[in-house]
């Protein structure tokens, strides 16, 4: 069970990047390419989680992703915030110019996407983690 | 791969063309042209999805706002897209529900 | 000043992988097409050295690699086993059949094909840094 | 993209067209490729790296131990390679002085 580790500053700009690199990594594994494509939006929706905070970019901890062929087929952690818990239940209160869909979308796509998805809070810090079987 | 964005007027419709990647950081870009353009009085738009290579729930979200901004002027937003793994974004999500898709421009002008 | 942390095995499968996200990430750091180039031999040759020992994949410790803008330019740091010492001056000793050219070649090729470069050995490791210049 | 490697004669020549990423993960493959051509009997080789995408010391390395297996049967080994980004490795090396580099295939063959 080989896995690979990316640490990227928490920074939209990596985001592209940890995708590139994930995805690769998934076809080296075995990963069908329709099933890559999965892994990579999966990667983004992980990587997107926590990036509605207004914490400085700088003082936050980098984002850290694991990834390779494990027992179940293709694994990917991602460690990082968490997104922040919502401010009231009052759904007027978002923004509408944010233009953000309701953030738990991005798990209903990870889990919708994916052949295994679980989530584990950790303090300020998420790890969300998902499988994708290879052929 | 960068996102690129054209737009042009078909009759009373303005055509968006979105091509490359819409992530969370490129998103913004897109956002802004969809803002710009309901300023500028463009009510009735198509944004022709043919030639995205990703999106992910960052441009969904960008998008569900140009349909809030567009209804608010009575306006609409259809998409035109025709690619599998980005139609299966769309339904896992919900949102084949809330966003008229065509498969191909001709269908959406007419 | 950005930096992402790549940590692989060290196996040649993932070398291309290295190459493939440390030249992504030069390119967005502003490194011109054609030093990008050099910056995939160099991190190749960075990542070869070593590569030459016998020691049981499994048992090495993984290779780190640090990359991203920094004062000086682009810069890489490749932390691995470092080549192994010559068993013997007599250049008959190696084995033609590898076809190996002197491992000290590869420094060569790194400074040559970067703007500043450095390598200090650690016990059995060797960290190996090089600059390129952004634009 | 992997290592493709095809062989053809022409007179008494042989030429390998080498294409793709020659790295420290293919470069064997790119070995047992010229061991096998030698121990076919071609000793004249001309190895055409005009689609080479990626080339570093472990592929020179290979070279150069085809060029030991060839010699050692009073034989030759040619390179055909027009792409600046990898005459710059066989420069900084001082293996231009060890192999013959063309421009073109018909060059080498001339
Ligand atoms: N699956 C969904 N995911 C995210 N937002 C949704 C979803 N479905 C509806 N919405 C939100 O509800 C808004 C209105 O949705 P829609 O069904 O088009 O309106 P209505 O029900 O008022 O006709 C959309 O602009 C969007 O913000
Ligand atoms: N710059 C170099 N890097 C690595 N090996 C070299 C280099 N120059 C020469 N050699 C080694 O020396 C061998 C013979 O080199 P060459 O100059 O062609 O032979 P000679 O000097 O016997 O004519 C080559 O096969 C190669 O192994």
């Amino acid at each position: 069970m080989y896995m690979a580790e990316l640490r990227v500053p928490r920074d939209p700009m990596y985001v592209g990047l940890v995708r590139l690199v994930v995805a690769q990594a998934a076809r080296l594994a075995g990963v069908p390419q329709d099933r890559v494509e999965d892994v990579k939006i999966a990667v983004a929706e992980a990587l997107a989680n926590g990036s509605d905070r207004d914490d400085e970019l700088g003082a936050s901890p980098p984002v850290e992703v694991r990834f390779g062929r494990g027992t179940a087929g293709f694994e990917v952690t991602v460690r990082g915030l968490s997104q922040p818990p919502p401010a009231t239940a009052d759904d007027d209160v978002v923004d509408p110019a944010i233009d953000q869909l309701d953030p738990k979308l991005r798990f209903t796509l990870i889990e919708g996407l994916t052949d295994e998805f679980s989530r584990e809070q950790d303090g300020d810090l998420m790890r969300l983690r998902f499988v994708v079987g290879v052929t | 791969m960068e996102l690129t964005l054209e737009h042009r007027t078909e009759g009373d419709t303005t055509v968006l063309d979105v091509a490359g990647e819409v992530d969370v950081y490129t998103a913004p870009k897109l956002r802004e042209k969809l803002v710009e353009l309901v300023s500028d009085g463009h009510y009735d738009l198509i944004v022709d999805m043919t030639k995205v290579e990703f999106l992910d729930s960052t441009g969904l979200g960008v998008l569900v706002g140009g349909l809030k901004r567009v209804r608010s002027h009575n306006g609409s937003l259809e998409l035109v897209c025709n690619q599998e793994r980005i139609l299966k974004i769309f339904r896992i999500t919900g949102l084949t529900k809330v966003f008229p898709i065509h498969d191909t421009l001709e269908e959406a002008l007419s």
